[in-house]
Formats: C-alpha cells, structure tokens, sequence
C-alpha cells in the first residue's frame, strides 16, 4: 500500500495552486454577488488551461489524466473559490464517454456544458447553468443534450452559476443511460468534494492566523481552548477529509467497485467539515467575521450551498449505511468470494 | 405556581389583544427578532409602530410614570408581550434604548436627564446606541482606548467604536470612553451621553455578511460633551457599563425571548412542507424540529422562572446569560431546518414562492451571537460567577512549563 | 405568572432531601450490581412515608397532593438513586383513578405494584417489576391488574427492578382504558425526568467540586475552559430541565392540554441532559472516573437506562413536533378559539 | 498510490490466510480492541494465541531479527494485521509491550537487556506494563513524585502508580521515577525496566466501571533495581518517555486502527436488526449508522496515510494524536448505537440472545479515552505543535484582571 500522491501530481498542485491564487479569489465571489458574471478564472480560461478537460481523454482532444489529478486541480481551485465546478466538467466527462466528437468541442471550449438536475422540463437549481451554452439531463433512460432557457435565482453562493433549466431543444446522445447518470454524479461528487476540501483547508488556515495575532484579556485568543481546540478539531476534520477524496479518487480509476461507497463518504464528511469549519472561522473572528468586506462569509456561503449540491448529507450517509449492509450481507451468503467489495 | 392571569391580567389581555386588531394596518409585523428582508428599510415604519404602541401604553409599562413609563409591574409587560408576540408585531425598533441605554440612564442618570432623554427614548422620537466596543476591545471590554479629556469647556472625547448598532439611526448614545489612562484597566473609565449630532461624530455604516448595514464603525474627533451628560462618577464608568451589560444580557435572551425566526414560524413553515417530503425525509425532520422546539421550550420556561425571580425584586443575575447561549442555538438550528425545508430551493437566499427568512436567519446569526459577549465570554462568567469555577487566565502562577517539553 | 415554587414547597422538598440522602445512596446502586435485593430506601419504606402515594386522593389514604409536589420528591430521590421509582408510583396513581380500594392497598403498603410495558403475556424489560407485588398492563384497551412471574434482566442499573413479566393471574379494572394508560405514561415521564434531573443536577455538582480541587499543570482543572465550558454547558442544561419539569408537573394538574407536549419535551431533555452530565463527569474526573468505586459510573448506569425507558429521546422528540404541528393547523384552521392548546 | 498488493505480498497474504484457516480453532477471537466479556479470564488464552502468531512469524514482523523479529517491512505487516483483522483474531494480550515497552527498550536499551526482553515480550512469554501515571499526575505526567535514589546497591524505588493496564499479569514494566527532585520536573526524571517479582511491588487491581480488572496500582516499596536495568541516561528519562508516548500514539488509534467494537461487527448487528424496526425507527438508525461509519472510514484511511508517511521513514508526530480522538468518538457511537440497535432489551447489560458487547464497551470507552492522553492534552499538542498556536497556560504573563471586575 502506498496512500500517497507522488513528487509530479505534488508539483501539479502546487502549478494549480499558483494558478488560481493569481486567476481567481473571493474577491470575485464577493463581486458577484452584487453583479451578474461568470465566476473567475471562468470556463472558456478552465478549458484553455486544460484543467476541466483532466479527465477527458487524449483521442477526445483532453489530458486523459485521472481523476486524482482532478481532485488535485480542483482543491486548489477550491481555495480560491473558483468557478465554475471541476466538478461539472469531471461529471460531462463521464457522461459523454466514447464520444469524441462532443468531447473534443467540450476541450477545445467550443461548447460549455452543465448538468441539469431534476426534470429537463423544469429543473431544480442545477449548477454552473449561467454559464453553459449546452446541457446534459437525464430523461427516463436517455441522456439528452441540447440548448435551454435558464432562470437564474437569488444566490447565496454566486460563484455556482445554480439555474432553473429548462431545454429547448435536445437529442438523445445515450439510452440506458441511468448507470452513467449514477456513476458520473458519484464522480461529480468526488470533485465536488475536493473543492470543499480546499475551500476549508484555507479557512482553518485563515482561522490560525487570527488565532495566532489576535489579543484579548492579554493572551493571542488561540492560547484560550475554547478557541484552539475548535480549531484543532476543524484541522483534523479537513485532514480526514483529505484522505477519504484522495480514496475516493483513486477508486473511481482503480477500484470502482468502492466508487459509490468512497464517493458518498467524501461527500458527506465534506458537508459537515467545510460548514463547521466556517462557522468556527467567523466566530473566531468575531465582529470582523460578520463584515461583508471580510472573506470569510464567502467560504460559509459555498459551505452552505456545497452541503446540499449533489445530495445532501443524510442521502449520502444512507448510501454509506445502505452499501455497507449490502456487501456485509452478499460476503455472509458467499457472494463476493474472497474479496470483500466494501472495505468496511 | 401559576400561569393564570388574574382577572386584571386578562382584563388587561383582551384590552390589548382589541387594540392590536384595531390597529393591525397601521403597525409593522415580523417573524423575528433582528429579522428584516434584505434591501429593504423599514426603520421609518418601524418607528411610527413603537410610537403607536408607546401611546397605547404598551411599552415601557413598568418604567417610572415620571418619565413617560407606565409604572406598571413585570407581570402586565409579560402579558403585553405575550399579545404583541401573538399578533407577530414587530420587535420595538428602539431595542438598544429600551434594553440596554434607557436602564442606564434611569440608574445613573441626573434627573434632568431623565425628563429630556426617556419618554423620547420610550417613544422612538429619539433611537439610541451603545458605544462600547471598540476594534482592539470586543470581549475584553474594558481595554478599550477611546479618551475623555476634561477641559473648561466639557470633556473632549477621542477614539473609535465599532460594531455600533442602530448608531446611522440614533440621536443619542451612552460612550463609555478612558478618563484616567493611569488607573488599573476598570477604574479609569467614564460613561456619558454623546448627542450624535455634535460636531465630531462620523458614523460609516458597515455591511455586513447578511447584506444588512445595522452595525457601524464611529469615529469621535475631539467631540465636546459637557459634564452635565457624564453618567456616574468620574472613573466609575466599568460599574454603569455593568448596569448596561446586566440589561442587555435580559434582554438579549435571558428573558426566554426567542432570537431569529420565531419557532410558531417554523412549526408553520413544517406544516406546510412535510406533507411534501417522502416518508424518509419526513422522519429525520419530524425528529430535527422536534429537537429545536425542545430546546426553544426549555429556554422559554427557564425565561419564565427569571421574569417571576425579578418580579419578586430579584435582579437579573449572571445566570441570565444561559439564556442567550441556548437561544442562539435555537436561532441557528432553526435557521438551518427552515431552510432545509425548502427541499431544492434551500440553496438559493430566496425560495420560487419568496421565502427569504431562513437564508437571511442564517447569515445574521453569527452578528446576534456577539451582542452581549460572545460564547466564549458568556460560558467564563457562569463558570466563574455562578459555579464558582476558578478564572481562566492564570491568575494563580502557574508553575514554568517549557513548550518544547510539555507532553 | 408566577413560575417558581411555594415556600412550603420549597420546605417540603427540603425534608425530602434530608430524607433520600439518610435512607438511599449511590452505596446501594453499586451493591446490587453485586447481589440481589431491593433498591433504597424500597417500596414499603417509599410507601410508609407518604412518598409513593403522594398522588393518590386522601380519601384513598394517599396525601391528596400535586404531580408538582411529586415531582419535588421525586427529584430529591434521584439526586440519591434511590428506588422503586417515583414514577412508577405516580402512574399507578393515574391507573387505579377512583378505584379507592385498590388505591387504599397500595396507599397503606399492602401491595406493591408496578406496570408492565409491552404485552402482559411476555412484557418487555418493566421498572419495578423486580420488588412488585401485583401487575397493572394493557391488553387491547382492557386494563389488567394481576400477579405475575418475574424474570430478571442482567441490569445496567440495578436500581430500576427491571424485569420481563409474565402475568399469571389478572382481572379487567379498567375498559376503554388507553387514553387513562396515555396520560399514566406522560405522567410517569415527568416524574422520571424529576428523577433525572435530581441526579444530574448531583453528577454536575460533584464535576464541580472536583474541577475546583483537582490540580494540573499547577492549576485547578476548573480553570481550563475545557473543563469550565462543558460543566457549564451541563449546568445551563440541568436548570433548563427543572423548568421543563415544573412546567409539566404543574401542566398535569393545571393544564391538561398541556400535559403531553410537556411531558414530552421534559422527557426527552432530561434524557440528553442526565447522560451528557454523566459523561462530562467521568471525563472530568479522569482516571478515578472510571473505577468502580467512584459513584460516577452508578449515575452514568442510571442515565443510560433511564433515558431509554417510557420512551426514547426520539418517540417524545416526534411527539413534541407532530403535537406541535398539530395544534398549529388547528390554530389555523379555528378550531381552539382564542385559547391555543400549544404554546409553541 | 496504490492499494493493491505486490507479488510478494499477495503471497504473503495468502499464506497468512491458509494459516489462519488451518489454525483457527487453537486461537482466540474478539469482535474489538479492550473489549472482553466480563467475568471471564482469558489472559492465558490469549498469550498462547500470541505464541502461536509469533512462532509463525505474524507478530514482530517488523522488528530486528536479532532479537526475534521478523526484520520485514511495514507494508507486510499491514497485510498480516488485515489478514487477523479479517479473521476476527483477538488483539494482541501484550499489546502494552509491543506497543510501548519494547519500542522503548528498542530504542534506548542495552544491547543485553534487548537480547532479554525483546524476544518474549513478542512471544507474550512475558507481558509488560507501563509504569508512568500516579494518583497526583495524570494529564501532568511529569509531576510524578515516585523516587529513585542510588545506593550502592542499585536504585531504590519509592512510590505508588495508579491506572496501570496489565500490571497484575505482567513480569516486567518500564518504570518513570525521579532521580533528581531539585531539577526542573521534566529534567529530573529516569527510565527503569523493573522486573515486578522484584521484593517490595505490590500490586493491587482496581475494579473499573465496566466489572473489568484491567487497570492497577502499584505500589513500590523500597525496590532495588539494577543500574543495568536503567533505560537511558541518569536524568534523562523524560526523552525515553517521549518515545515510549510516541508509539502509544501510533498504537492506541493513530495508525487507523479501530477502538473498541469493530466496525464490521456493527454492520453485521445492524444488519440483522433493521428489519425487525419500524420504517420510522430504520430512517434514524441509517442515518446513524451512516455517520458512524464515515468516521470510521475517515480515520481509517488517514491511518493508511499515516502508515505510508512511517514506512518512508517518518516518525509518528504529533499529528498521530489526531486518530486517536476520532478513533474514541467512532468506538462511542458504535457502541451507543449497537446498544440502542436492541431495541427494548438495551436497557439491559446482555440481551436475550446474550449480546453483551455493546454495553460493555460502553462502559470501557471512557478508559480507553484516557490511554495515551485525554481529549484535551491531544488537542493541546495538535494546536500548539502542528497548528502553531500559542501555549495553553499563561506562560506570556496575563494583565491582572481581578475577577470581580471582570465582564
């Protein structure tokens, strides 16, 4: 066993991380929510750098990386808040799979795809919708494709792009499409996941900071423990959050028989770490934490957006419950053989 | 024990209860404390209703009759309340006045103060704020930095509040600010009455994470304030600021009140949803709203118990602030649940049919949770006040511990 | 309004404190973990004083007093462990409604009984049914009273009796009986929540006088906010409780209406309240936490079983919420008037 | 990455499955760590089933040959421990010796007290405990006030210990003791291996709150120890605790190992029950039992991380601790709910059926909470070593702040 990433995807992240710090930032969540536009570095940059078409593969005009690198590229792009989601892009990825055609116009940035949730007809909130030229939905079995009117709504979180879809036109690109539609949404979690892992990377770190400065009662407020074991319980959240992305990553190239556990596990952990950890920073804060100038209710508003997207924490936590059952149960009637499918 | 009003309370109750029909059109309405939609500004509105509601008689019924209260008892507020609370009016605009500057007034207060400041005060012709905190001293109150001067011409007042509610809105407010930069930390400070209007005074609304602009930073530049508006003795302004802040702490709280969205609200806003969710959803909510309205009851009930102990003359004590901890996490996991209520609409601020309640809960929370000291602030003082807990900081010396050695 | 007890109240719970720390004790929870035998200060005692049939009509030769005063004595009780329950009392007293005879038996100590949970032909573990004399359970809508075979569980909490009970003789005392046996229940909750606060409010207590002693590092523990802030959090909560107890208590005689979202919402506070404190206690105390000889594990024994019994935290948090939506769509609706049945 | 086996471990797999097969009834099972049914006596059982794992080279794999390890390589122990996790074979009896006391020995043994000791401590021929808590230092470890003065004849050791694991069944224990009481506290400390047949140890087991009798004092009353039984230097016994504290944390969660019921075991309980619930009871316990294992797989692999970090040749730092917290909360919320999974019967210590497992370990989790440092000095170290956070206790000296002045 070797459960950890090597010296290139290091060096990949650290590319990434330089990229977005420069490319992207809360300053542009925070404009958005007072104007309308597409969040930084945006999708026609996204597809120039080759980062939403990592897992696309080379035939299809992508980098035909694996989905690790992604989660790599998209904690960083969590950071900073970028947008739109790698997620989105790791998902049309899977959805469009075999076809090269609409792949390679997706990687060459000829056309901006999102994935609409709910009805084609009239969808839920879907995200990065504002910014897609062309949507996928899942209607029945079939996977359409085609143009459609969208209705922003009210954000809390601008930078996801969320809309009210509906299609205007479409065709069908696959039929019994319902285990792409499965697996690309556990995908899509995955990456979804990292950002969160990023996001809330960066906002223990800017709680740190604070805790480490700030003075009341004549002591930095990180010696207090009500302040430093907040903290400290918030870094090991994002540390074990960590762990089970990078898993999750790795499944869906290595094992994807784990994909849905690992996925649905990533992604529940993340919903509670990321908002925890952002309503710790902004008590930390203090008074500063609650001010529109500051960054931090830019985290919080991603966290409380994040947390629902793809499924929310109690869907998630059943899927874990349930496919633990499940396998537990296949290895007592001998079905699995020897190896047991979910490592629990 | 007894819930029941006596036939004057319920006298008094259907009075009340009449008025509030009669008036129902002209009075602003709510579904919480501190809860207004975003982009919108209701202050004129708001004002005109506590002046309506002053005139009626109903606020400010136990203050002294000579100032403009009624001079009435906690037990007739209580039902008061209970008939505002039903008829979902909204909270009194004034609430800084009311909780926490108008008791300071009437406890240190000269009694030419009293008659010019509390009827206006009561009335909301006059909005109020507390000039406490300041960007270097939040929990830690009494460090603060803002100087008085005593010259012939009254005190020069220098320095810089932050987080000042209502402060673009008020006439007046109470400045606790240093007279006495030699003295140990609490005994060198004095409160006063700062007209707003003086030359001197800036006020720069800031916007906070809700969107809103209720909190403010304020800048005083050599603001002349005459000796006739100290409030207290000189250098004995930490032991006014703890008639402020004990007020605060009731009413911010510590009475039972809720703080957010009000949980007949929420109760609603279930009722109309559940029907809606499939039987999974259904169980796991049934048993969050539960939780919530348990938690919103033991904080009214324990409300209950303190209202009856300061009727008896009992001043509110320490343990008030337990009050504000729980209903602060009321108020937040109240948020949360409404919000989750909207199902796929709950990632937006505002639902398809409007409802922006629970996204505007959320994000003022973290604000209400600072108002009378922070968790943190409030847990020490049970600790230490009320449990008998030894201090936090190390009072005691500890004995030298090396980092690089401690286990 | 006046929320608070009476003077004579105050007296009287007084005496009932001198009394259970005389008479019961943690010495005897941790000796029946060891040998059989009757909890302190036991049935004919509890009977003897007046305690058990506090609730029963004096012309049934019980004392003719409030659930409130029960409530009183029963928190006095808990603060010591003592036994047979309080609750089982009072929801015998509720059962046995004007039947003065049988009331008359139980008043003087001529029998002792306790209430079968679950079906009376094989029950489920019931309190008291250890020491009881005669059984009362429901059958269908029959209330039967009769004798029984008792076998005994292994006990977390020895103190509570449990038993699985086997009615062996029985007679109908009662037709049409569930609403009494519904009340009897929310009755017997509130008393056990008096229990349970009596001895959480013990188990805070005793975290605080070790924090205020116990050294290290070169200071008393009580002064880490680790320790301060949760003994607080357990305090606010244990005073929060009483509130929820007296407001039940006085609801079952002065509000009826009131009475099951009161009992309910007691019920399942005290449930969370008792076992946190019990849990902060042992972890505060350390080492000396865990042994058998320290009283904490007796109170965290009592927690564990208490809060399951009559219904768990999450039979009375639904309660709480359906009552409450209930009485809300009614509201709307018109049908209570002006006066609302819940105050939520 | 890459979680797949080598050739050479796929071999080494398959064989150590054969052999459990093959000797599977000649070993002892459990379904979690410190979990063992009351009343029974299985130490000896025990040791054997670490003799046999030991003779077929499962135990110690990663030790020095010299001294009768395996000299192989982590990554083949961790496919030995999946193959004994998979086969439910009990954990280790000398878990304190092969977790604590032999890393310490190891690391600052004599080359003859290694060729001693090592070899059966793997072999569970001897089981070792740690001497290092005292009634007055638990937490504060290096207060301990137990003496060792030199004599010509050795050390004689004066003192009590208190909350030592296994003392009763073992024959040696590595001893902290004072040898210098005029030093500061942590430099006037030394290591000692004491044989406890030694005249003059006492040991007396304390009942716990589960019934087990785990936990000892140990009372030492003139022992004489052997200055070649010193584990390091004079005075320098603090570092050599430092290890022996490293690997507790390595041992007791850090690397992703499961305290308490396993985790398999609760699915496998749940799985059973949850069809005899009804729709409502089964939503909640999903949702419970969802959480619970997502922590546990997050600790799990962050445990894996941590395994491959150590076999690239990094120690256990600080930030092991961090498993452990999680590690106690998992081993918590699986027995809580293994309990309440029994429906009317977790009101009692054993069901019908004769599950005992989940209240026991209910009554064991808060001892395993105090093994290698409570919540709170864990998160002591990971804020003020991994985070960066300032030291807990006013070493920077406070501003005076008498406490009836403060807020």
């Amino acid at each position: 066993m070797n459960f950890d990433i090597d010296e290139e995807q290091r060096n990949f992240a650290e590319h990434a991380r330089d990229f977005f710090s420069e490319q992207a930032g809360p300053g542009t969540a925070r404009r958005l929510l007072d104007e309308a536009g597409d969040p930084a570095p945006g999708p026609r940059v996204l597809a120039e750098l080759g980062f939403s078409s990592l897992t696309i593969p080379e035939i299809a005009g992508g980098v035909g990386a694996e989905l690790l690198n992604m989660a790599l590229v998209a904690e960083q792009a969590g950071r900073q808040l970028a947008g739109p989601s790698l997620a989105t892009a790791a998902r049309v990825a899977v959805l469009l799979e075999g076809d090269e055609g609409r792949l390679r116009d997706v990687s060459e940035g000829r056309t901006v795809i999102a994935v609409v949730d709910g009805s084609p007809a009239g969808s839920s909130p879907s995200m990065d919708a504002l910014s897609a030229t062309h949507f996928l939905a899942l209607d029945g079995e079939d996977l359409l494709l085609g143009e459609g009117r969208v209705s922003p709504g009210e954000p809390i979180d601008a930078t996801r792009g969320l809309g009210f879809v509906e299609l205007t036109s479409s065709e069908v690109v696959c039929r019994d499409a319902r285990e792409r539609w499965e697996r690309a949404r556990q995908v899509a979690c995955v990456v979804l996941a990292a950002e969160g892992l990023g996001a809330a990377d960066r906002v223990v770190e800017l709680g740190i900071e604070h805790a480490r400065s700030r003075e009341t009662f004549g002591r930095p407020i990180g010696a207090y423990q009500a302040v430093k074991h907040r903290l400290v319980d918030d870094w090991v959240a994002v540390n074990q959050l960590r762990s089970l992305v990078w898993w999750a990553a790795w499944a869906a190239d290595h094992a994807p028989e784990q994909l849905p556990l690992a996925a649905s596990a990533a992604k529940a952990y993340c919903a509670t770490t990321f908002e925890t950890a952002c309503e710790t920073l902004i008590h930390v804060l203090g008074g500063i934490g609650f001010t529109w100038e500051h960054d931090a209710h830019l985290y919080w508003r991603r966290a409380k957006v994040d947390r629902l997207l793809l499924g929310d924490e109690s869907e998630h936590l059943a899927a874990v419950a349930l496919q633990s059952i499940s396998a537990a149960t296949r290895a007592v009637s001998g079905e699995t053989g020897t190896t047991e499918v979910v490592p629990v | 024990m007894d819930f029941d009003d006596t036939p004057d309370q319920a006298r008094l109750r259907d009075a009340v209860r009449q008025f509030l029909v009669d008036h129902d059109s002209e009075l602003a309405h709510g579904d919480g404390a501190y809860l207004e939609e975003p982009g919108t500004d209701r202050v004129e509105g708001l004002r005109r209703t506590q002046a309506i509601l002053f005139d009626a008689g109903l606020i400010g019924l136990t203050w002294p009759k000579d100032y403009g209260g009624g001079g009435g008892t906690n037990a007739q507020q209580a039902v008061v309340n209970e008939e505002l609370h039903r008829a979902r009016v909204a909270g009194p605009i004034g609430h800084v006045g009311l909780g926490m500057c108008g008791p300071t007034v009437l406890g240190h207060g000269s009694e030419d103060q009293k008659q010019r400041y509390i009827r206006r005060l009561l009335r909301a012709d006059d909005l109020w704020c507390q000039l406490f905190s300041e960007p270097g001293s939040g929990s830690d109150l009494a460090a603060l930095r803002t100087k008085a001067v005593r010259h012939d011409d009254g005190w020069h007042i220098q320095g810089q509040k932050v987080w000042t509610t209502l402060a673009q809105h008020s006439r007046y407010g109470i400045l606790l600010a240093r007279t006495n930069p030699e003295a140990q930390k609490h005994r060198g400070l004095t409160m006063f009455v700062v007209d707003m209007e003086s030359p001197g005074v800036t006020v720069r609304p800031l916007r906070q994470m809700n969107g809103h602009q209720s909190f403010n930073e304020v800048f005083l530049d050599d603001v002349v304030i005459d000796d006739s508006e100290r409030l207290g003795d000189v250098d004995d302004g930490w032991r006014v600021a703890l008639t402020t802040l004990m007020s605060e702490r009731m009413a911010v709280g510590g009475g039972g009140g809720e703080l957010g969205v009000r949980s007949d609200a929420l109760v609603a806003h279930a009722a109309s949803r559940l029907p809606q969710l499939s039987d999974d959803r259904r169980r796991l909510t049934i048993e969050a709203l539960g939780r919530v309205l348990v938690e919103s009851l033991a904080a009214r009930y324990t409300g209950y118990r303190l209202q009856t102990s300061v009727e008896r003359g009992g001043r509110p004590g320490p343990e008030a602030s337990a009050g504000k901890l729980t209903a602060v996490r009321v108020a937040h996991a109240t948020a949360d649940l409404g919000q989750r209520l909207l199902g796929d609409e709950a990632v937006l601020a505002r639902s398809v049919e409007g409802d922006w309640r629970w996204a505007t809960s959320q994000a003022s929370t973290p604000g209400i949770a600072l108002a009378g000291g922070a968790d943190e602030i409030l847990r020490n003082i049970l600790g230490e006040r009320v449990l008998g807990l030894p201090p936090d900081s190390a009072r005691v010396a500890p004995r030298p511990t090396p980092p690089s050695e401690s286990r």
